[in-house]
């Protein structure tokens, strides 16, 4: 049960695309890879959730985390393509209440 | 008829994945839509990691996973012997959490599952008990 | 790092494949291949089967799987508490069967696992150990 | 952990279609449904194993008893599509020498 990160560096912002299981075990990787990224000046990301298999509160705390991180520093961070079960838990969450979610990596570049 | 099986597992983020997996595997015997068991796995996944970083925290112990199924019904039974928990009505409250997490895992478990229920004492652990009725399956007995 | 996991089930058939399932998804956090994956499911199924067709036979009972993982090589134990086996050399060999079945079981063991032992009382029960290492971690030892 | 079986009645042979594991809990159904099958007549049969995921020797050892009733009946039954796994099994357990394998229901059925 992994979680891979792959990252795509564009003028306007920094795409990170998550392949796997985002739970408690994989969290972990997430906060630091991409807690790293921003310390090296990535303030604004696009988080592509195609990939994503499954995800519960873990997973959604550390995007969450990332997300108050940004908006912190005046930075942003968006999703998109995100899968059913992804929406799902977004939903219930509350937290569409405060990330935004874009269809297309296209949609969301527009908007950030 | 009756079925039932039990997994026992470190309690170590690892193996939460693999709690995930049986449940699901056991569960589909069941007529469950895949949606349904999206939501199961989800409920399990929150009261494994419950067990981990609440019940035990830096302490080494091993979660049980008791499964069920009987009329129709899978029961789902998690326990650990950890920590336990002061006061469950807070624990229940959305947003509340210990550990500067979400605080979200007991109000998944509650949107995600028919029915559960939790029993804790300090400092001896916690039961989870959950069931879940597949919506096909109540359609056709009611 | 050491890692464990142990999974209970009803003697049925109904739980072979979660049998299969739980301890692949166990094993998935050493190196296997996809192929590796696949022969240690067959070893799986078959001691699992062994248990539920010749140890239980139409008795009701429980078949327990313990997993292992250290020193980059996954251990499976899978106990039962059946009729046990009266002669464990002739057990072995290949095309016998006490049940007219294909007599393969413990020759897809024998092929598909890295080591096996088996203990057996009559009346008691047994066990059967195995050993399965991931060929790419055997390449970087050796 | 189903094992589905589809039925084609073709002039030369019946094609039954497997897809799922095949193992002792799935091999009862295997054998009663195509024990009908040849009861009603049906003495050519072509296993297509395209879409099973999964086979060990109680799978093996319900093709084999089928293969057996159909030889002293002077019928036939042979295989086609089988994915590597499968195959990995026919070949260790030597049942190659018995029952021919095919890599097409077209090639199979010109040989049945
Ligand atoms: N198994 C457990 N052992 C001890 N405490 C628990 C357990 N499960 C839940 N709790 C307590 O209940 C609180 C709320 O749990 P939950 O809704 O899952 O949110 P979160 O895990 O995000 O904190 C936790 O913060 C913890 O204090
Ligand atoms: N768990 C077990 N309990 C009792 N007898 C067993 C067990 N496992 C194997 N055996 C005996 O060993 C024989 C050979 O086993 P195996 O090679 O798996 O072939 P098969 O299952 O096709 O008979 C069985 O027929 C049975 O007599």
């Amino acid at each position: 049960m992994e979680l891979k990160l792959s990252f795509q560096k564009l003028d306007k912002a920094l795409v990170i695309t998550l392949d796997g299981e985002f739970d408690l075990h994989t969290a972990e990787k997430f906060k630091k890879r991409v807690g790293n990224k921003i310390a090296a000046g990535n303030t604004r990301i696009i988080l592509d959730l195609g990939g994503v298999e499954f995800i519960d509160s873990s997973g959604l705390g550390a995007i969450l985390s990332k997300y108050k991180k940004l908006d912190k520093m005046n930075g942003k961070l968006i999703v998109t393509n995100v899968t059913p079960q992804v929406k799902r838990i977004f939903e219930v969450s509350g937290i569409l209440r405060i990330i935004d979610i874009y269809s297309s990596q296209k949609e969301a570049l527009d908007n950030i | 008829m009756e079925n039932k099986a039990e997994l026992v597992i470190d309690g170590v983020s690892d193996n939460i994945g693999l709690a995930r997996v049986t449940v699901a595997s056991f569960a589909s015997q069941l007529d469950f839509t895949i949606s349904e068991l999206e939501e199961l796995k989800v409920a399990i996944s929150e009261a494994v990691s419950n067990s981990i970083i609440h019940g035990y925290g830096e302490e080494e112990g091993q979660v049980k996973i008791k499964m069920r199924v009987y009329g129709g019904q899978l029961e789902v039974i998690i326990i650990d012997q950890g920590s336990g928990i002061e006061d469950i009505d807070t624990a229940l409250q959305p947003s509340y959490t210990t550990e500067g997490r979400m605080g979200l895992g007991l109000t998944f478990i509650d949107s995600f599952m028919d029915q559960f229920e939790i029993e804790s004492e300090v400092d001896q652990g916690t039961q989870l008990r959950m069931i879940k009725i597949p919506t096909r399956e109540q359609q056709q007995v009611n």
